[in-house]
């Protein structure tokens, strides 16, 4: 069988490349591609809980579905003000979105 | 019914009522504001069908204001939940009737925006009844998702998108942390349930501390940036500029006190067992929190972004309360949450309707408001002296009770640097009311009025700040009632 | 808009050389695994999932790295397959089945459109933020600090279960029914919160002028 | 009588003059002469009832000892939460301090508004003017009456709102402005540290009640470290609100507001807040020898560095100001020193003939509206009963007998030698020469001499009656409340004793009559100071003719009178002026705008850095972020 710290060593890569990505990208929607692997990890250490630890209430399990799902929802969310944005100023570079600051 | 443990599930609906009614009357806006050519209606009827809805799930709320009971094992419902159902409807009440004209001039789609406005007073309070962490969470994400959006809807205003675009990809990022922390909370408890994790950390769990003190630092951080601590505020003085003003008032009041609630929840239950992990994290926190917010906002031009790190400084105050925390500061807390939230509307509404004259939001816009308009200048004052914390005032009871609490709870260096850091924030609210009475009006000084509901809205809060700043003892009553309910009697 | 789509030649080069890579870097792996598995240091499933982390870390170092954003979006699907997979690995084939659908079926084709009504249209190769050495630094640093404390703790030797589908969805529809309520509201304001910023603010503030007159 | 009235309804004084404060801040457009009519008759009620208490606080002393007993205590429970665990009461409490208060706050006030009837006769916002003064003087008793320490802070914040309120009252002067925003901003320091003091005594004894913390300190409960330091930070609220040196900074530009209002709450009342806190904690400071050493020194250098400031300051209303500091300075030393009667007295007698000579400074800037001492001079001829009222205040002021400031002053000399390095005491006698020094400079500069401008000089005239009364009045009392220090005097007003015994209720300082010799030596200084002020001074700074014919008769009586006039020259100019220069330069840059200002905009400076922390970047904020967990996460690593 596999030993439980396999899995949370991978969400825990998986959760810091996304990190990465989100610190060192300009798009918008890249960042937001990083943000899905973050939540990914997120998903699989929740899965791996559930299975390993919680075998009889399998709470992580549902948790698990319903971190997919709102994922997938903030996606859309996103996107939309994204686009807003780029229609609006003509690029999904985040950082010439800085008119607001100190 | 069982659930698949075999618990007894309590499916009382009727529990549920206030949320219930706020989703339903969400529907009904939406669909007035769809078919409003069809059914000849204006926009008129948008803030009345909310207003409606609002107050009856207020009503809702005070029938189970007694009760002890939840749903399902999912939401609590007892004065806790109530206080802050109650809390959060008022704040939409007002926030509707003191902003209606300007939601109407400066904000897109309204008939969504209110339906938003409804549905995140709902996620508000079952952040402040969660009984189970996915119920939280998902609370939490209904609330955030309702604010991304609200951010968003400022009309002909490129700083609105700008700021959404801001909150949502760093409001990702942090809900990514607090997801994580929740995992490993998940992990070390084995259970989703206030109750279990709160029985479970109990126990010995020296074999993985590692595990819970890496989940508890990232929800720290998680809930440090819906709270807007530092250094997860970064989001908060952009967002708040971008927005239009009834959602900034509503970032700085509901989303501020449905985090606190969330946070008073989770650390006087499920987390209290591992206060010694927790308790400094969130003491630098409040620290940086009150010395960067005073200090920042000293050097702010525009209103808005004053007001935003004005509620920095003051999220310093309050997380302070979560340091000691005992159903002493917890009374403590939400009693100033209670002041906090009325003077802060107080202030919002009265720049709300300054903006509906002027179009303007530069400090500087509001010189000789004192002459234009006297009346709202006093409301200003009023609401500035009081977040500032001048005596008799809501604002100086709320905080000093909450200062002695924590003082009682042993965190003195901590109540002396707050002490200091609130002398600051005199310093800049003073400017604002330095511009109002000592300068002159620039061009147009003819005298005006407020709108009706202006009146009302802004003349209800400012009774509200005076009389519970002379007699309080009602709010504090409540207050304690429901910090009574988070310490049950073993 | 159908014509801004890299369809199909780019597309087709994009999978060949995608492919391409992925064989030439995952022949290695492949080969050590094996030998591992033939010494018996791994066991059949240790051997699959170190091949699906392998393919899953792969993918998701493309989503970060790469300077075609096409190129990292197809990582990310790579990604997903992987994080799918590894599903399997831990007995949930439901959750699986869900990460291929909204995953690979919904969430990519939607950012692949955003990409495409965004960046890519004229140019797909994008630069990154000044601050990549830091970022790489403070991930480094937040992988190592994570790891170090998730591998602090001794969990003992759990053994995974299989989830009974029936339990599964008993558990979710009725004891969870209430968050399922919720999520069903949250999806309803994420529809919306797409709905009012993708649209056109000029035909907005037009209807909504004419609804005021 | 069918009402009773004594200590037990000492909280109705407060409330009249509140109620007027509403009514008049509301109405006062309808009132006929906006309502000024009101304050006065208001006022003079209050001062009416004062003494109806006085009546009642003579029948609690039992064989010449104060023995309090429930009525002198009236209280309810304001705020009460967590079942008891944190009380407010609204609470009074009145005992030989309060007395000597309420008298003090009411008579001046009463005065005050009169007063300035006439003298802000046509201003615009007259009406609001006595609504603030009303606010002013419901904070001000609420002050003097509270029995616990968060009224005490809530009427401590209300008197200060008064007071920026009415030193901003010209607000349209952009230096009215600024100097209340610098009052409002240096006394808040002060009452941070007030605030501070009051949650440290909280801590330890469980209640805001100031005489069961007393009790609780004294009986050694406490932390003498602990208690040390919460009455050193007591202490800086007192000094905050008494411009204690370095928070005086803030006094000499309140100036800036209407002369009556100088008199009332910038030389009479409130500024003597402070005193009166330190003089109610004063058992508690007893105990804690190095915070009342503190409290010694800080006085001390006060006293000296106002006394030599006003030397050299030539707004008249400023010198009085600074004067105002200075003798603040003084009582400072006398509850440094132990001498909490003496204190209390020097309060009593300053606040009338400190008041006095505002308001007669007031009438001569109504006269002339002139404030600069160079562009006044011979006065005495146009305003004679002006004149002879502020003299009366000066010679009080400079310490000669008869006059009320002698006996005072003489008391806390007096108490010096007794219980403080000599040191000390001489300094002080210094300071008390220097009194007489800057004193007699102000009143031949104003009143005798040639006019230095004649436009101002032709259109003064006296004032009216309206105005003079209340000087007369006070003049009056600036001459016999000295006589309150006999024992004799007390004793035929009904109490036990003269006004130190009354006040220092265990250790009773009784007084049957002076001690020649050291009144004295006292009297010789404060008569050698007068003296080098008029050979320096007399007729005209500039030793201008027309001055000459009047000093003949001093010129006799020196000798040598060119050999003397070097000699004062060489003295006076390089060493005493020189001096002041100095210490007015030293206040100035480095006190003022460096420690003050210079704090205020090292912490704007801080604030103008970090913001730009937030560049504007969604990825330098996640970087934020990033390295917030980080760190947490480090140091949670750490701590394991």
């Amino acid at each position: 069988m596999i030993p439980i710290e396999n899995f949370l060593v991978l969400s825990g890569l998986l959760f810091a490349i996304g990190l990465f990505g989100v610190l060192s990208r300009r798009s918008a929607i890249l960042i937001l591609m990083s943000v899905e692997l973050m939540l990914a990890g997120v998903a699989i250490n929740f899965i791996t809980f559930a299975s390993y630890r919680d075998t009889e209430a399998f709470s992580g399990l549902v948790f698990a579905l319903f971190v997919i799902t709102v994922a997938a929802a903030e996606v859309g969310l996103a996107l939309g003000i994204v686009l807003r944005l780029f229609r609006e100023r003509r690029t999904a570079n985040v950082d010439e979105a800085s008119s607001l600051k100190w | 019914m069982t659930d698949i443990l075999g618990n007894d599930l309590n499916m009382q609906y009727s529990l549920l009522l206030p949320e219930i009614l706020l989703g339903v009357t969400a529907f009904l806006v939406v669909f007035a504001d769809l078919f409003s050519k069809e059914l000849k209606i204006g926009y008129r009827l948008l803030p009345l069908i909310t207003v409606a809805g609002l107050v009856a799930a207020l009503a809702a709320s005070l029938i189970w204001a007694d009760t002890t009971s939840d749903f399902a094992m999912l939401v609590t419902v007892d004065s806790f939940t109530t206080f802050f159902r109650v809390l959060f409807c008022i704040v939409a009440i007002v926030l509707v009737i003191g902003a209606h004209e300007y939601i109407e001039a400066h904000v897109n789609h309204p008939g969504e925006f209110f339906a938003l406005l409804l549905l995140s007073t709902a996620g508000a309070s079952f952040m402040a009844g969660a009984q189970d962490l996915l119920t939280a969470y998902l609370a939490v994400e209904v609330l955030s998702f309702s604010l991304y959006i609200a951010v968003s809807l400022g009309r002909n205003d490129p700083r609105s998108g700008e700021a959404a675009l801001k909150y949502v990809l760093l409001g990702g990022v942090a809900s990514a942390f607090l997801l994580y922390g929740l995992s490993f909370i998940y992990g070390v408890a084995g259970s989703t349930q206030y109750a279990d994790i709160s029985a479970a950390l109990g126990g010995d769990l020296s074999d993985v501390r590692g595990s819970l003190v890496l989940g508890l630092v990232l929800i720290v951080a998680g809930l440090g940036f819906k709270a807007s601590a530092v250094p997860f505020h970064m989001w908060t003085p952009d967002a708040y500029e971008g927005a239009p003003i009834p959602v900034t008032a509503y970032l700085s009041a509901t989303s501020k006190a449905a985090t606190f609630a969330l946070l008073l929840r989770w650390f006087s239950g499920p987390l209290l067992p591992a206060i010694d992990e927790w308790q400094w994290m969130i003491a630098v926190l409040a620290t940086a929190t009150m010395v960067l917010g005073n200090l920042v906002a000293l050097q702010q031009r525009n209103i808005k972004r004053l007001l935003a790190y004005s509620s920095i400084a003051q999220v310093g105050f309050m997380l302070m309360a979560l340091v000691g925390i005992s159903q002493i500061t917890a009374g403590g807390l939400l009693a100033h949450l209670g002041g906090y939230l009325i003077t802060n509307l107080a202030v919002f509404v009265a720049v709300i309707h300054f903006y509906n004259r002027t179009g303007k939001e530069e400090i500087t816009d509001f010189k000789g408001l004192a002459q234009t308009n006297p009346y709202l200048a006093l409301v200003m004052t009023a609401g500035l002296f009081s977040l500032a914390g001048m005596p008799l005032l809501v604002g100086f009871f709320t905080k000093f009770i909450l200062f002695q609490t924590v003082v009682e709870a042993d965190f003195l260096w901590l109540v002396v640097v707050a002490v200091v850091a609130s002398t600051v924030s005199l310093y800049y609210y003073l400017q604002v009311i330095k511009q109002m009475y000592l300068y002159q009006p620039d061009g147009d000084a003819t005298r005006w009025r407020l709108t009706p509901t202006g009146y009302l809205s802004t003349g209800a809060l400012l009774a509200a700040v005076v009389v519970l700043g002379l007699w309080g003892t009602p709010l504090y009553e409540v207050a304690d009632k429901a910090a009574a309910a988070l310490f049950p009697v073993a | 808009m159908f014509d801004r789509l890299p369809l199909p030649s780019q597309f087709d080069r994009t999978i060949i050389s995608g492919g391409t890579v992925l064989a030439l870097g995952a022949t290695p792996v492949l080969v050590v695994l094996a030998a591992l598995l033939v010494v018996d240091r791994i066991s059949a499933p240790e051997f699959v999932f170190f091949l699906a982390a392998s393919v899953l870390l792969a993918g998701a170092a493309g989503v970060v790295l790469m300077k075609n954003i096409v190129h990292a979006a197809l990582c990310l699907v790579v990604t997903l397959l992987g994080v799918a997979a590894i599903y399997l690995l831990l007995l949930t084939e439901f959750l699986a089945l869900v990460q291929v659908l909204v995953y690979g079926g919904g969430v990519v084709i939607l950012l692949l459109f955003g990409l495409m009504m965004t960046n890519a249209q004229d140019d797909p190769v994008v630069t990154d933020g000044s601050q990549k050495p830091f970022a790489f630094g403070v991930a480094a640093l937040i992988a190592g600090v994570f790891i170090a404390l998730v591998l602090d703790a001794h969990w003992g030797s759990p053994e995974a279960s299989i989830v009974p589908f029936r339990d599964f969805g008993a558990r979710l529809f009725r004891d969870f029914s209430l968050p399922v309520v919720i999520v069903a509201v949250l999806l309803d304001i994420a529809f919306t919160g797409a709905f009012v910023n993708a649209r056109r603010a000029e035909a907005d503030s037009a209807a909504r002028g004419e609804a005021r007159s | 009588m069918g009402i009773e009235f004594g200590m037990e309804q000492v909280w109705v004084l407060p409330a009249i003059p509140a109620a007027l404060f509403i009514v008049l801040a509301l109405l006062n457009p309808l009132l006929p002469r906006r309502g000024d009519f009101l304050a006065a008759l208001g006022m003079a009620t209050v001062v009416g009832l004062v003494f109806l208490v006085l009546v009642d606080y003579t029948s609690v002393f039992n064989g010449g000892h104060f023995e309090p007993d429930g009525t002198n205590v009236f209280s309810f429970d304001w705020v009460n939460i967590g079942q008891g665990f944190f009380i407010i009461e609204f609470s009074t409490f009145v005992d030989g301090i309060t007395m000597v208060m309420l008298p003090v706050v009411t008579i001046v006030a009463t005065m005050v508004i009169v007063y300035s009837v006439g003298y802000m006769h046509g201003e615009q916002r007259y009406g609001w003017y006595f609504a603030v003064l009303c606010l002013f003087v419901s904070a001000m008793l609420t002050l003097v009456v509270s029995g616990n320490l968060i009224q005490l802070y809530l009427a401590w914040e209300g008197v200060g709102l008064a007071s920026y309120l009415l030193i901003g009252f010209y607000w349209e002067r952009q230096s009215a402005a600024e100097a209340a925003k610098k009052a409002f901003i240096t006394t808040r320091i002060g009452d941070v540290g007030l605030l501070i003091g009051i949650i440290l005594l909280w801590r330890a004894t469980g209640t805001f009640d100031i005489q069961e913390i007393i009790a609780i300190a004294k009986a050694g409960q406490i932390d003498e470290t602990y208690l040390t330091v919460s009455m050193i930070f007591l202490f800086m609220g007192a000094a905050g609100k008494s411009a204690q040196f370095p928070l005086h900074v803030w006094l000499p530009d309140a100036m800036e507001g209407p002369t009556p209002v100088s008199a009332l709450i910038h030389a009479a009342t409130m500024v003597v807040a402070g005193v009166y806190l330190v003089a109610r904690f004063s058992p508690v400071y007893a105990e804690v020898l190095i915070a009342r050493d503190v409290i010694l020194y800080v006085g001390l250098i006060t006293a000296v560095m106002a006394a030599s400031m006003g030397l050299v300051t030539s707004d008249i209303k400023r010198v009085l100001a600074y004067s105002t500091v200075s003798q603040l300075g003084f009582m400072f030393v006398a509850l440094g020193s132990g001498a909490v009667g003496a204190a209390m007295f020097h309060l009593l007698t300053h606040a009338f003939f400190k008041a006095l000579l505002f308001l007669g400074s007031g009438s001569v800037i109504h006269a002339t509206h002139r404030q600069e001492v160079e562009s006044l001079g011979g006065l005495r001829r146009k305003m004679p009963f002006t004149a002879a009222v502020f003299s009366v205040g000066s010679l009080a002021l400079a310490g000669i007998p008869i006059f009320a400031g002698f006996w005072s002053k003489d008391e806390i000399l007096h108490a010096t030698l007794k219980d403080a390095p000599v040191a000390v005491y001489v300094t002080l006698a210094g300071t008390a020469m220097l009194t007489a020094v800057y004193t007699t400079r102000l009143v031949l500069l104003t009143f005798f001499g040639a006019p230095r401008d004649q436009h101002a000089f032709d259109h003064a005239h006296e004032s009216p009656i309206i105005m003079n009364a209340p000087l007369a009045l006070l003049a009056v009392l600036a001459t016999v409340s000295g006589f309150l220090a006999f024992d004799q005097v007390g004793q035929a007003l009904g109490l036990p004793g003269g006004i130190g015994a009354n006040v220092f209720l265990e250790h009773a300082h009784h007084f049957t009559e002076p001690d020649y010799a050291f009144a004295g030596t006292a009297t010789l200084m404060s008569l050698v100071g007068i003296g080098i002020g008029w050979a320096y001074w007399h007729g005209d700074s500039r030793r201008a003719v027309a001055a000459r014919q009047w000093a003949p008769d001093l010129h006799a009586l020196l000798v040598n009178r060119y050999y003397m006039d070097g000699l004062y020259q060489g003295i006076i100019n390089r060493v005493i002026l020189g001096a002041g220069s100095l210490i007015a330069w030293f206040d100035k840059k480095v006190v003022n705008e460096t420690g003050v200002d210079g704090g205020a905009q090292a912490v704007s400076y801080l604030g103008y850095r970090l913001k730009f922390l937030q560049t504007g970047r969604i990825p330098n904020y996640a970087f934020g972020m990033a390295l917030g967990v980080l760190a947490l996460a480090l140091v949670a690593i750490g701590n394991s």
